[in-house]
């Protein structure tokens, strides 16, 4: 523990309606969980969709998901949670002061992100070129589907990975914010309630593809 | 953390500080857990209906080792922990009323 | 307390000058009332075109063309979605909580302001920013989905609906903003003494809100998002074509509207339960059972949806369990009603225009209410369903109820708003107007419907007509009550009286503040010691 | 029970034209009646209140209650206890609706926008009658080839959804002769309103009559065919034929051999090959005045046969 060097110009930290600066951590951490529950309500609804129609089609689902490639899922796997692990050691750094190497943290954090965008990408233009296009543009003769509504198999996986992508992105830019306020020296041990929040948004983006990873890749 | 500390000036956070190792050990786990989920997807024949189970049992550990550690629930309050178990309560009401009506379409009858 | 800050005559309004200080504003005062010219201004759009609706209807195209104002069945049908989507999405579901709830929640519990003003501005801008994609489908393509966006309606006809639900998607992002302030002010930020069996109901009723809002919405985001998706790259899952359920659409999409039906109407409650009190010059009967019966009702409200769905081709097992469990929202809902009527008992009762509009409140949302449980009846929701008996079961709630208490506690909070007074008897008569044409205007319709007449109508049967013409009558008695009510309003604001600190003797905090109040409410943080209702 | 006829007959519900309608009825003269009660228990009670307890001065004294549990517990056990016995009363009479009798007269109903195409299982069609025999179990299959649409029979109190991709059903056994409405009760586009349809039952004779013509169809005469044809295809829905009055598309009465205005201003007279190509390909010629892409074409689904039935219907409308 280093929190040897507060000083109380700290405090002017606190924005004028919160009395103390535990008053303004606490609440700011309780309105990033309360905007987490709707991020998990809003993939969840999804993944009641997908739950329902994979019950109802087993086996058109099992045909999609054998044409994704797990060995792209995995990577990306390993991709997030290790950049999750940066995130949350970021924060630790900061409270702990140590300010250049939670910048560095951070910026691996960006990288990893987008490494996952990147392989993203190519998977996605990888199905196009087969022909696999969500819904109703699904090729049907390109792709030789064995199932005519195989395209609603896509539909889904390009919804979830696409929001999820999309949440990868916000998140990246988040982060970024952060990275240039880190290196500016805004953070320190009596204030990082930006870094925590947007460190639990990201947490939370690596908690969907934790469940995305078996769904779409090798649940069939 | 951070709980109201009357001994300390409020205007000054103590927050809990988790030792490196912690995390290291926890993303250590989560690579070993995605791995152990990819090497039984290889034996999902054998397993048949129990791989999507085993799939996603593994799937949960993870998502509560993150949930705990990497988001600090463990050392959070009551309140934000019951917040974000409310999330899932409702998912799960979403889920069960939406089933329960399409596993029960029958044309012919009512059968309550 | 009862310092003032009235003396150097600095406040809210007149602390910073100029448009710019608005619209870059963190007061949640000044929010409000941004907040609150905005949903007047849809209010009186969406009732342009509740007007042309009724105009339409006033007789039936018998010859054709003949009693035709619409130019077809497309125009009408156009007319109809504006209507029900700007009422909704940009009037009554924002009303109460933006503009009452932003001005009064931090000002209730002692606080200086919401506990992240920043995203309450923010929250604002989605909100315009979500209207503006909404308005803006009115110059491309004007939309006829109805506010409900069926599908596979929704996505077969050709026009903007990507654009329309994005707007409502944004809106919900407003309104998600808004709960999750309300809900981390009411946790963290009550003044000293302030515990939550202190808070004003108003308060408890805004919380329960902001539960639904933020539980809710997330999942009517998401339904707009996938349907956005149907339509773009017509992914199946709502399209029958591909093996997609669109019953599934209704079950998504009544997951939040459900809820939000409370998210309407539970503020309103929570403002009838102030002026109750404060013109009954009584303590409440029954605090804690209102109180928790509006965390209860919120509750329950999560597991009825599919009583909108009983003929939509739900299985029969699914429609006996949500119209049981409709049953149990009915209590709660009961309750509050027999509280306030026991509020008004041995009471000082006066009859001030924000009294009246509660009464009238409460005379609506009876009728309201009991048409209700008649809806969650199964065999006669099936004869009523989509039938004008609903089209009158709602007005009566949402307008007669929620606008109701819009406009009284809006008549009640006047003048610590403004800090002036407005025309008691223009608003009286504005009460007069407003409650006879409303009952006049909806109460056929009730009948219409127990006869037959579908909604969303663009003509009908000659047996329908008389009834029709009376409703359309009362629609303009309706429009000549609020154009009363503007006018008083504005004069109030332009020429009034300056108010009093405390004009109408009541408890609550705000009247002890000054009128308007300061820059940060409270010019020394109060201290509280008893409940909000304590007239002894 | 004079009370109980008498709040019914202020219920305005429309004719009882089956045994379920009775028992709704009786349901919702309870209903009605109960919530009267409630409604002068409150409005009355809040009325009596507000008079009684008037303001006199500004510093008058009131009581204070804050509660009182015996009475809470009682109006929320009360309310409780009849919305559960409205439940089950609801219930049982949902069930009966519900449940399909055996053996019944099956018909298949098909919503389009904006008609109900009729199918008996002998192969006769028709479009926006049903005709059921008297005092007989009736089922009905629904379903939809667009948007959902919703087949409401105000008289017999049963409505249900017709849903693209699969079928829902509907059962009722008339009691009563007669001509009876069909709403389209779900919201379904331009012609929503226009979609009514007519349910007549009929004397058993009277229906078998009714098959056994409809079988010989075919042998009409050929205009006939086209009109039972134009019917069938809703285009009546969108086109008048009895007016020049205007409804989604021009009206086709008089058309025949008359010069219309296109679009583009250009004339062309209203010939068979140009009513058999505004038929096949709708978007061809176009009428000025007229959006494009409204009307769906009907290549590929209608076959010679059929098209020249409808031309020479066309033809007819003088």
């Amino acid at each position: 523990m280093s929190t040897d060097n507060i000083t109380h110009t700290h405090s002017a930290h606190v924005s004028h309606h919160f009395k103390d600066a535990t008053q303004e951590y606490d609440s700011g951490k309780q309105g990033i969980w309360l905007f987490m529950v709707t991020e998990i309500l809003m993939f969840g609804a999804v993944l009641v969709g997908y739950g329902i129609f994979h019950h109802l089609y087993p086996a058109m689902f099992s045909e999609g998901a054998k044409q994704l490639d797990w060995k792209l899922g995995f990577i990306n796997t390993l991709v997030l949670i290790f950049s999750s692990f940066t995130m949350a050691i970021s924060i630790q750094l900061i409270q702990r002061n140590q300010i250049k190497k939670a910048a560095m943290a951070l910026a691996v954090t960006i990288l990893c992100g987008a490494i996952f965008m990147v392989i993203k990408y190519f998977e996605w233009t990888h199905k196009f070129h087969m022909g696999f296009y969500p819904g109703r543009f699904l090729d049907m003769a390109k792709t030789h589907a064995e199932h005519a509504n195989l395209g609603m198999y896509f539909g889904f996986y390009y919804c979830m990975t696409g929001l999820h992508g999309l949440h990868v992105l916000i998140g990246m830019g988040l982060i970024t914010w952060l990275l240039i306020r880190t290196i500016r020296g805004d953070f320190h041990s009596q204030y990082w309630i930006p870094v925590e929040g947007v460190g639990i948004f990201w947490h939370i983006v690596d908690l969907i593809w934790i469940f995305l990873f078996p769904l779409l890749y090798l649940v069939g | 953390m951070a709980a109201n500390n009357h001994k300390h000036d409020p205007n000054v956070l103590h927050p809990h500080i988790s030792p490196t190792s912690m995390y290291l050990k926890v993303a250590a786990a989560l690579f070993g857990l995605t791995i152990l989920t990819v090497v039984a997807h290889q034996f999902h024949h054998q397993l048949g209906a129990f791989a999507s189970l085993v799939a996603f049992g593994i799937a949960a550990v993870k998502a509560t080792l993150v949930l705990l550690y990497f988001m600090h629930l463990k050392d959070d309050n009551n309140m934000n922990r019951a917040i974000f178990a409310s999330g899932f309560f409702f998912l799960i009401v979403l889920l069960l009323f939406s089933v329960v009506d399409i596993a029960t379409r029958v044309t012919e009858v009512s059968p309550l | 307390m009862g310092h003032s800050s009235s003396a150097h005559g600095e406040n809210y309004i007149n602390c910073e000058k100029g448009l710019w200080s608005w619209l870059t504003t963190v007061d949640h005062k000044r929010i409000g009332l941004m907040y609150m010219i905005t949903v007047m201004f849809f209010f009186f759009v969406g009732g342009v075109m509740a007007l042309l609706l009724r105009l339409e209807l006033f007789a039936p195209n018998t010859v054709q063309g003949v009693g035709q104002v619409l130019k077809n069945g497309d125009v009408y049908n156009q007319v109809l979605t504006y209507h029900g989507a700007i009422m909704v999405f940009m009037v009554i579901v924002p009303g109460i909580p933006a503009i009452l709830g932003n001005f009064f929640l931090p000002i209730h519990l002692g606080a200086k302001d919401v506990a992240f003003p920043k995203i309450n501005l923010a929250s604002w801008y989605c909100f315009m920013f979500g209207a503006a994609l909404a308005i803006a489908t009115f110059f491309t393509h004007k939309i006829d989905t109805g506010w409900t966006f069926y599908t596979p309606y929704s996505i077969r006809t050709g026009t903007s609906t990507v654009l329309m639900v994005l707007g409502a998607f944004v809106m919900g992002m407003s309104s998600v903003l808004t709960g999750l302030n309300f809900i981390v002010t009411v946790h963290k930020l009550r003044a000293p003494g302030m515990t939550m069996h202190r808070m004003p109901l108003f308060v408890w009723a805004l919380y329960s809100t902001a539960i639904l809002q933020m539980l809710a919405t997330p999942v009517l985001a998401i339904t707009l998002l996938l349907l956005a998706a149907e339509k773009l790259f017509g992914v199946g899952i709502f399209d029958p074509a591909l093996g997609g359920d669109p019953v599934l659409f209704q079950h998504f999409f009544w997951f939040y509207s459900h809820p939000a039906v409370y998210i309407m109407i539970l503020p309103a409650m929570g403002v009838v339960s102030e002026l109750i009190a404060a013109f009954s010059r009584k303590v409440i009967f029954g605090y804690t059972a209102i109180a928790y019966s509006s965390l209860g009702i919120a509750a329950v409200s999560f597991f009825v949806w599919g009583h909108h769905m009983f003929v939509s081709g739900q299985s029969a097992t699914a429609g006996i369990i949500f119209s049981f469990i409709t049953m149990l929202v009915g209590v709660p809902t009961a309750i509050k009603m027999f509280n306030w009527v026991a509020t008004i008992y041995k009471g000082s009762v006066s009859f001030d225009s924000p009294m009246l509009f509660a009464l009238g409140f409460l005379f609506l949302f009876a009728i309201g209410g009991v048409t209700g449980i008649m809806l969650a009846v199964l065999p006669i929701d099936v004869h009523f369903h989509d039938t004008y008996f609903v089209v009158a079961h709602f007005h009566y709630v949402m307008v007669g109820g929620t606008l109701m208490a819009l406009m009284g506690g809006f008549y009640y909070w006047f003048p610590k708003m403004f800090g002036k007074m407005f025309s008691e008897t223009l608003a009286r008569l504005s009460f007069v107007f407003i409650f006879i044409g409303f009952n006049v205007t909806f109460f056929p319709q009730f009948i219409l419907g127990a006869m037959g007449m579908p909604r969303r109508y663009f003509d009908y049967i000659p047996n329908y007509e008389a009834l029709n013409k009376i409703s359309t009558v009362g629609s303009w008695l309706i429009l000549t009550g609020f154009l009363i009510g503007l006018y008083a309003i504005v004069q109030g604001i332009r020429k009034g009286e300056k108010a009093p600190m405390n004009p109408w003797g009541a408890k609550t905090l705000e009247w002890q503040t000054s009128s308007p109040p300061p820059h940060f409410n409270f010019d020394v943080e109060p201290v509280v010691t008893a409940g909000p209702y304590e007239y002894r | 029970m004079m009370w109980f006829n008498f709040a019914k007959a202020q219920s305005f519900m429309p004719t009882q034209g089956t045994e379920i309608a009775k028992q709704v009825d009786n349901l919702y003269g309870f209903l009605l009646i109960t919530s009267f009660i409630a409604c002068v228990l409150v409005i009355g009670g809040m009325i009596y209140f507000v008079l009684k307890y008037k303001r006199k001065s500004d510093n008058d004294k009131t009581a204070y209650i804050s509660h009182n549990t015996a009475l809470e517990f009682l109006w929320s056990f009360i309310p409780l206890v009849i919305f559960l016995a409205v439940f089950a009363w609801g219930w049982y009479i949902y069930h009966g609706m519900r449940t399909m009798p055996k053996d019944a007269l099956e018909i298949n109903v098909l919503g389009k926008q904006w008609a109900w195409e009729i199918e008996y299982k002998n192969g006769f069609k028709a479009v926006n009658e049903v005709v059921v025999p008297v005092n007989t179990d009736v089922k009905l299959l629904l379903t939809s080839q667009d948007v959902i649409h919703s087949f409401f029979v105000p008289s017999f109190r049963i409505k249900q959804d017709a849903v693209p991709g699969r079928y829902t059903a509907l059962w009722f056994r008339a009691e009563k002769l007669g001509e009876f409405h069909v709403f389209c009760a779900e919201y379904c586009g331009t012609s929503h309103s226009g979609m009514i349809g007519k349910l007549r039952v009929v004397t058993r004779e009277e229906f078998d009559k009714y098959m056994e013509e409809g079988q010989e169809e075919g042998q009409l005469p050929i205009a006939k065919r086209g009109e039972k044809l134009f019917a069938l295809k809703a285009c009546a829905s969108c086109h008048s034929v009895d007016s020049p009055a205007v409804k989604v598309g021009p009206s086709l009465f008089q058309v025949f051999g008359h010069e219309v205005v296109l679009e583009d201003g250009s004339k062309v007279t209203a010939d068979e090959n140009y009513i058999r190509e505004s038929i096949l390909q709708p978007n061809a010629k176009v009428v000025k005045g007229f959006p494009h892409g409204v009307m769906p074409t009907f290549q590929g689904q209608i076959n010679e046969n059929e098209l020249n039935a409808l031309v020479e219907y066309v033809k007819s409308l003088k």
